[in-house]
């Protein structure tokens, strides 16, 4: 009896508004999506049936998903941690370029340390040049007053353009013909967790990243100091608090994440920096970071859902006749529903108004 | 379906085994630029269209997001272990075929536009060089004589890229080493868009070139390309296509196109397989394979007989070997110095 | 009947804090009364009007005005009815100068254009004919607190509403500045127009209102008061449901040597000289008060004093010692600090009630070690500050925009004088504040005073610094024009000082 | 140096044309932002701008029904940004790369459906007209005679949009609903009608730009063709401090640049590194040249907040 209890309690914890209202707003993403689907002739059945397939059906396919997840928690991560300082970082993918550069860069040089030591030396080299990336934003804020946003534009483009630059040039594996740097050695790659997949503890890093961030929001001084600066600047002066400070450790802090990214992408997936290895992580990153809700375990709930979606694409691609764009268009609508809470409040009381007219004796409901 | 206008497949001859292996399923990882490039992924595409036309295969194809997730997608064709053969495109497809036909020795893989040595995968490349030289050497010749309608007096021609990939350059030498083999003081123009789907910053790049002189441009830039075309159409100057045949895109204006035949290359493999040919390893296809060349047909610009005359000469030379375009921008004065086709 | 506004029935739930806000309230308006409304820190005051307004719909009940059936669900309904407000909350847009933010909605204008000209023009009669000190062109961000209250005010004018309602309209007025207010009020009344105020100043009810009426805990107590007939007592009784004691007087019992001493302080910005030449000592077990018109440098002081501005130059000693730093330095001095505006400075409203007691104090060792926070400790802390203090929340976790202006105002002067400074610097500490919280932190003030703190209180109420203060300086464009004693110097006395008009030092 | 003299024509006139779908998309953010809506769909407005104009000029064969079609389909995609900041309350950051990524993949989609091929359109219809008759016009005749008569409609556009904002009654509404919806709104103005007119202004002009992309500049459409062009109006909208004559200036400055480094490619310096020229200076231009620029206040606020 207790334990049933206990898992009503449980039920109830995570049946609450944030929660169903994501679950709702997926349905709809994917209704609107089946409907755009039958429209143009395809069956939305077999789409669906599909992408549950080629997320979830077998061990490969699991392992597919969490490997297309880790990139898309840890940017996620990355703007949620600078959004807790209301800075709005748009730079995750320039961030998450110079971080995978660097990382392979290290990895590839034989530093004549053990596996383990330069592995995790290469990782933290690549956040700093993340972290550091992001952290001039930190400091034009601080000491010009430089708008944000135009300024992660900006860096974005110039790190593309300066990475393809060494990985076409200077830095480009020997007789490649494409843009990309050596392998790097094989004592700083991610083991595999299941062999003939590409997963690796990546997506575990991915998700202690999000714990850690929590935990450093809700019990550390510094979490606390950014939360306060991004909510009341003003009140953080007068409390004592050097903003400025504040500000560029939440870009050091959301740079190194995303460097982090990059870094994880190259020791677990690719091996190596590939010119044009990121679809635009750092873009999806707001995506994730929205469905997110703000909060680092949303994130990792959102992570998943957008890996799901895109590693359930790739076997709708191989076995239906239904264009890829399909998935795109799915997730964009993810997207915007996610982001509209109030349609889908909205849409329950509709309902719930529906329901009570055709219900006369149910009106009591309607009070409570 | 996606369509690929100007792509028709010569048609190799396919013996006489399409009946029995009516079953057979071919499986394509296509590039991540995808289907709608008019080019490269499209032209695959044709290929195995005219494939299951007629040798009666079924085909699936995928188009990869990233880089990264090519190895996912070999590995799903091969794990389901229906395909008689995989095709990849590209040559950043290399690490990711290589490291899943390890993993299933039994399984064929062609990976089309790689020279890489890979155990257990058929690769077939071409050769950029080839592919641009013959229209470098149009170009060195007609800016030089500018008897052409809208060629002008100056010596000055040009190559629009979209990014700079290692690989694309050595297009750029093709064409710059054919243009300086006829015509060792022309000037050659090179600049690059940095997207190659963005037409407008095409267009700039190329009336930039036209303003400073060019008349003739080359473009390796994908659908920023098309911005080429109208820069050209737009100032009355020319340019060359590249991949499958663009010359319907502006007849009077694009005297040719640097013609790369992914589309029979893609068709020769599914045969191959079929009739128990496929051999692993690397196998070059050239000029003298057909699958590079120049072609003219479709445009409405008329090159001299004497024009013609060289460059099929020079093209003759080049495939029985006497000729060999330079590779690299550091070799160039050397080559220049030494390959002249005036003496 | 000369009814013109009849609110019957009326209730309101707001959905995002559950908070029943207003429970079945009746309220009338007589033409051409001044009318009074009374209340506690959220009893419900605001939420009746905005209703009133038309800003809070939807809403349950029914108003009636000038016999009709209305129901009232935009602002642009009650403007049409000639009906205005002067709100709480500032309603301006400081980058818009002052005629624009008057005139809008209801521009002049030569077709599509703008008539800038007959707006300023017009707007300039008006600030003549109620002898305000102000300049139609002027961008409301220059302008002081008490400057943006008169631009409010004349918004509320403009355009003729017969139905005027003004939301604490006093709060940051001087004394002079509230009689001025009040001959507007009264000449508006003669021309028959309806006024409602709301303050949390009784005297000023006695002074000005016709009638009163008295909200609690969202009930409507007592309505149809006729204000000549009552006492102040009787109406803090209706308010607060028993006796307060109002105008607390209790001189110190024993000042000390100086903990405080500025010397020399100037602030020169943007080659303005904002602050000149200020010198003030502070004893232990003394209260200094400072008196003054806002605008005249108390903002700038105030923040030079805790750390937050640089001043050109200045010689702070502690006890003696000579003092330096930035905010962080001044609050591990032990200089306590409760800010002018609570919301912008002092709180972070989303936020919950424990972090905002440990704000500042964060690095304490009772709250923090290493970096990380102690989080039973602060929220026991936190609960027993709500006690202490009475704070009206559900509990240590409520966010501080849930709570009510006079219980914020608690949270943070909870934070400081738990935290046992010596020297506290506190600015308008019951602006906005009902009279049951004000006696409250009026008497809190003095018990800390009377522990020998040193406390040093810049208020805009100058019934407030009269009483609490031990001395008593003015301050006026930047500097101390005086200094008196404890009752040597009576309010109009003040008055003068404060507006210029006389100065010890030219006296001199 | 000298190199660049001798083609300073040719540079200026390639920094206006660059500069013009910048400036029209800019100029509808200013619409947008001054409203109180951070236009960070401006992308999403070019690129279906871009669309419906090649689609409206195949169907009508006429590249003038295509600019209209660009301004209504820009108009249509702002609608719904509208309807997701104004109506739903969504975080504007989030439906802005939200309806990027949607009208990405929607114009790719209906591209295929449309025309059978997902990369690109036919060729269409283009504008022809130009600015010819200003050949004659001393010094700048040369540069201006080649430019579309868009430059002509843009600048007409930049003064209008002057003028309505800062000279109308319009405009004083329009701005105060930006800086303090809740003032705005207790002073009885329509605050989300107004904000919906703010968004679809700002969608057509967007749409107009991203028009003057595909059946201007060139004749066709392509999947992505506005390569993130919208994103550098949202930087141009906020480096130009929200006004249409600075807006101008910012954009002709990162035109410029533009331009330049496609004169200076080939000269030695590796290209990735001279397509860095523009965004460079835009980053020294933020942090040197226009310091502390303040966005209008209401930017994300809303007439009922509490
Ligand atoms: N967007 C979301 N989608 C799915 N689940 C979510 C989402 N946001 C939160 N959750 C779930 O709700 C729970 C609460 O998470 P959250 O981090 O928001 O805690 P919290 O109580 O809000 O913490 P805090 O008050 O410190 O912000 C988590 O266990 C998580 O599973
Ligand atoms: N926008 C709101 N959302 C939720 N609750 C609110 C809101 N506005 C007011 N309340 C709550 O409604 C109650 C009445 O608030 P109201 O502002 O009317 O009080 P008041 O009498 O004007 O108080 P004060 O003297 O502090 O201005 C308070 O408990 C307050 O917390
Ligand atoms: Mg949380
Ligand atoms: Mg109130």
């Amino acid at each position: 009896m207790e334990s049933r209890a206990r898992i009503k309690a449980l039920l109830k914890k995570l049946m609450n508004r944030k929660v169903m209202i994501s679950v709702l707003a997926l349905v709809m993403a994917m209704v609107t999506s089946g409907i755009i689907i039958k429209l143009s002739g395809y069956s939305p059945v077999e789409a669906i049936m599909a992408i549950f397939e080629g997320a979830f059906n077998g061990k490969s396919a699991i392992a597919r998903t969490l490997v297309q997840a880790t990139p898309l928690i840890l940017s996620g991560l990355a703007f949620t941690v600078a959004q807790k300082a209301q800075l709005i970082n748009l730079g995750v993918e320039g961030q998450l370029y110079l971080g995978a550069l660097a990382t392979a860069m290290v990895g590839s040089m034989d530093l004549g340390v053990p596996g383990g030591l330069h592995l995790i030396f290469a990782i933290l080299v690549g956040m700093l040049v993340g972290g550091l990336y992001a952290g001039i934003v930190g400091v034009m804020k601080v000491r010009f007053g430089s708008n944000e946003v135009i300024a992660t534009i900006m860096l974005n483009s110039i790190a593309i353009l300066v990475a393809n630059y060494f990985v076409s040039g200077p830095w480009k594996a020997v007789g490649s013909v494409t843009g990309q740097t050596e392998k790097v050695l094989d004592q700083v790659r991610l083991a595999r967790l299941i062999p003939h997949t590409q997963l690796t503890l990546a997506i575990a890093v991915a998700i202690i990243s999000c714990l850690i961030m929590k935990w450093f929001f809700d019990h550390t001084v510094p979490g606390y100091e950014i939360k306060v600066v991004g909510q009341n600047k003003t009140a953080a002066k007068v409390a004592g608090i050097q903003t400025g400070k504040i500000v560029i450790l939440s870009m050091l802090l959301s740079g190194a994440i995303g460097g982090l990214a990059g870094g994880l992408h190259v020791l677990g997936v690719d091996g190596r920096f590939i010119t044009g290895f990121s679809p635009g992580y750092g873009f999806s990153g707001i995506a994730v970071a929205a469905l997110g809700a703000g909060s680092p375990i949303g994130v990792i709930v959102s992570g998943l859902i957008f890996g799901v979606i895109r590693s359930g694409s790739m076997l709708l691609d191989l076995k239906t006749d239904i264009p890829l764009t399909y998935a795109d268009v799915v997730q964009a609508l993810v997207i915007i529903f996610v982001a509209t809470p109030m349609l889908i409040t909205e849409m329950i009381h509709k309902s719930k108004r529906v329901v009570s007219a055709m219900n006369p004796s149910s009106k009591k409901g309607e009070e409570s | 379906t996606p369509a690929s206008e100007g792509t028709a497949v010569e048609k190799v001859d396919a013996g006489d085994s399409a009946g029995e292996t009516s079953s057979s399923r071919v499986g394509i990882v296509l590039t991540t630029g995808g289907l709608g490039d008019k080019n490269f992924n499209d032209m695959a595409y044709d290929g195995l269209v005219q494939a299951k036309e007629d040798l009666a295969i079924e085909f699936d194809y995928v188009e990869p997001k990233v880089v990264s997730d090519y190895v996912s997608h070999f590995r799903m064709y091969a794990e389901s272990g229906e395909y008689e053969l995989i095709l990849g495109l590209g040559a950043d497809q290399a690490d990711a075929i290589a490291e899943v036909a390890s993993e299933f020795p039994e399984q064929k893989f062609s990976l089309v536009d790689s020279a890489a040595d890979l155990s257990g995968v058929r690769t077939v490349y071409t050769d950029w060089t080839h592919q641009t030289f013959l229209c470098g050497v149009i170009a060195g010749l007609e800016t030089k004589a500018g008897n052409l309608e809208n060629a002008n007096e100056e010596n000055v021609v040009g190559v629009v890229l979209g990014m700079e990939y290692p690989i694309l350059l050595e297009g750029v030498m093709g064409f710059t080493s054919g243009v300086k083999y006829v015509n060792p003081d022309a000037e050659v123009l090179q600049a690059t868009v940095g997207d190659f789907s963005d037409p407008a910053k095409g267009k700039e790049i190329a009336l930039s070139m036209y303003n400073r002189g060019a008349d003739f441009i080359q473009h390796i830039a994908g659908a920023s390309g098309l911005g080429v075309f109208n820069a050209a159409k737009e100032e009355n100057r020319y340019a060359f296509g590249v991949g499958g045949n663009q010359n319907h895109n502006a007849p009077d204006y694009i005297v040719a196109t640097s013609i790369r035949n992914v589309n029979e290359m893609v068709y020769n493999e599914v045969v191959l397989a079929l009739e128990d040919k496929w051999v692993p390893g690397p196998t070059g296809s050239g000029l003298k394979e057909g699958s590079v060349g120049y072609s003219v047909e479709g445009s409405n610009v008329v090159l001299s007989e004497s024009t013609i005359k060289i460059v099929e000469e020079v093209k003759a030379m080049i495939i029985n070997g006497e000729l060999q375009p330079c590779r690299t921008i550091e070799e160039l004065d050397a080559w220049v110095g030494n390959n002249q086709y005036f003496q | 009947m000369n009814d013109i506004v009849r609110m019957t029935d009326i209730s309101k739930v707001y959905p995002s804090s559950n908070v029943r806000a207003l429970d079945h309230v009746d309220f009338t308006l007589k033409k051409g009364e001044i009318h009074s409304l009374l209340g506690e820190n959220g009893a419900g005051k605001s939420t009746l009007m905005k209703i009133l307004y038309g800003m809070n719909a939807p809403y349950s009940g029914e108003v009636v005005i000038y016999g009709e059936k209305k129901i009232m669900s935009k602002p642009i309904h009650a403007i049409e009815l000639g009906i205005s407000m002067v709100h709480q909350h500032f309603m301006l847009t400081p980058v818009m100068t002052v005629a624009e933010n008057i005139v809008i909605g209801r521009e002049p204008r030569k077709g599509i254009l703008f008539d800038r000209e007959s707006a300023e023009r017009e707007i300039q009669k008006m600030i003549d004919t109620y002898g305000f000190n102000l300049s139609p062109k002027a961008k409301v961000e220059d302008l002081s607190t008490g400057e943006q209250q008169r631009v409010e005010i004349l918004k509320a004018m403009y355009g003729g509403a017969g139905i005027i309602i003004l939301d604490e309209p006093t709060a940051v007025l001087t004394p002079q500045e509230v009689n001025d207010l009040f001959a507007i009020m009264r000449r508006l009344k003669a021309d028959g127009k309806t006024i409602v105020i709301i303050t949390h100043k009784l005297k000023e009810t006695i002074n000005i209102a016709d009638r009163a009426s008295v909200l609690r805990d969202g009930k409507m107590i007592r309505t149809d008061i006729q204000v000549k007939d009552t006492t102040i007592e009787e109406l803090s009784r209706y308010m607060v449901g028993r006796d307060v004691e109002l105008g607390i007087q209790r001189p110190s019992l024993e000042i000390g040597e100086v903990a405080f001493e500025v010397r020399n302080l100037n602030l020169v910005e943007r080659e303005h000289s904002i602050l000149k030449q200020i010198n003030l000592k502070v004893h232990r077990g003394e209260i200094l008060g400072i008196a003054g018109i806002e605008g005249n440098g108390q903002s700038e002081l105030l923040e030079v004093l805790t750390g937050v501005r640089k001043p050109t130059s200045m010689e702070l000693r502690k006890n003696g010692e000579l003092l330096k730093g930035d905010a962080r330095a001044f609050i591990d001095q032990g200089i306590g600090h409760v800010p002018e505006d609570r919301m912008s400075q002092g709180l972070v409203a989303s936020m919950s009630i424990m972090e905002n007691l440990i704000l500042g104090y964060h690095k304490r060792p009772q709250f923090s070690k290493r970096g990380l926070l102690k989080d039973t400790e602060i929220e026991e802390f936190s609960d027993q500050m709500i006690e202490e203090y009475r704070i009206k929340a559900p509990g240590s976790r409520t966010p501080c925009k849930m709570l009510s202006g006079g219980n914020q105002q608690k949270v943070v002067i909870a934070r400081i004088f738990s935290e046992d400074p010596d020297i506290i610097i506190i600015a308008q500490p019951t602006r906005g504040v009902d009279i049951g919280a004000m006696e409250y932190i009026h008497s809190r003030m003095l018990d800390l005073r009377d522990e020998g703190k040193a406390i040093l209180l810049l208020s805009a109420d100058l019934d407030e610094v009269r009483n609490l203060s031990d001395r008593l300086l003015v301050i006026y464009e930047g500097e101390i024009v005086a200094e008196a004693e404890r009752n040597q110097m009576n309010e109009s006395e003040i008055g003068l000082y404060m507006t210029g008009s006389r100065s010890q030092k030219s006296g001199e | 140096m000298s190199f660049l003299q001798d083609n300073m024509v040719y540079i200026l006139v390639a920094t206006i044309s660059m500069s013009i779908p910048l400036i029209l998309a800019s100029l509808g953010g200013i619409f947008s932002a001054r409203s109180g809506i951070m236009a960070l769909g401006l992308e999403s407005m070019m690129m279906t701008g871009a669309f419906t104009a090649v689609v409206g000029t195949y169907f009508s064969g006429n590249a003038y029904v295509g600019l209209l079609a660009g301004m209504g389909g820009g108009a249509l995609i702002s609608y719904l940004y509208g309807i997701l900041c104004i109506r739903y309350k969504v975080n504007q950051v989030i439906a802005g790369v939200g309806l990027n990524l949607l009208a990405l993949s929607a114009t790719t989609l209906l591209t295929e459906l449309i025309w059978g091929n997902r990369g690109s359109s036919p060729q269409v219809a283009s504008i022809q007209l130009n600015l010819s008759f200003l050949s004659k016009v001393p010094v700048i005749g040369k540069i201006l005679e080649g430019q579309s008569i868009l430059l002509l409609i843009t600048g007409v556009f930049v003064c209008v949009a002057w003028f309505v904002l800062f000279k109308t009654v319009y405009g004083l509404r329009l701005r105060i609903v930006g800086e303090n919806p809740k003032a705005a709104s207790t002073m009885g103005l329509k605050v989300k009608a107004i904000k919906y007119q703010g968004v679809i202004i700002c969608g057509m002009l967007a749409g107009l730009g991203g028009a003057y992309l595909s059946i201007d500049h060139i004749d066709l459409f392509q999947r992505n063709m506005t390569a993130g062009r919208g994103y550098i109006a949202v930087v141009i909208m906020i480096l130009g401090r929200y006004h249409p004559f600075y807006v101008v200036v910012a954009a002709l400055i990162f035109g410029f640049s533009d331009a330049i480094q496609i004169y200076l490619q080939g000269q030695g310096i590796p290209s990735q590194l001279m397509q860095t020229i523009p965004y460079v200076v835009t980053l020294f231009v933020l942090a040197f040249g226009v310091k502390h620029i303040r966005p209008p206040a209401g930017i994300g606020m809303h007439e009922d907040d509490h």
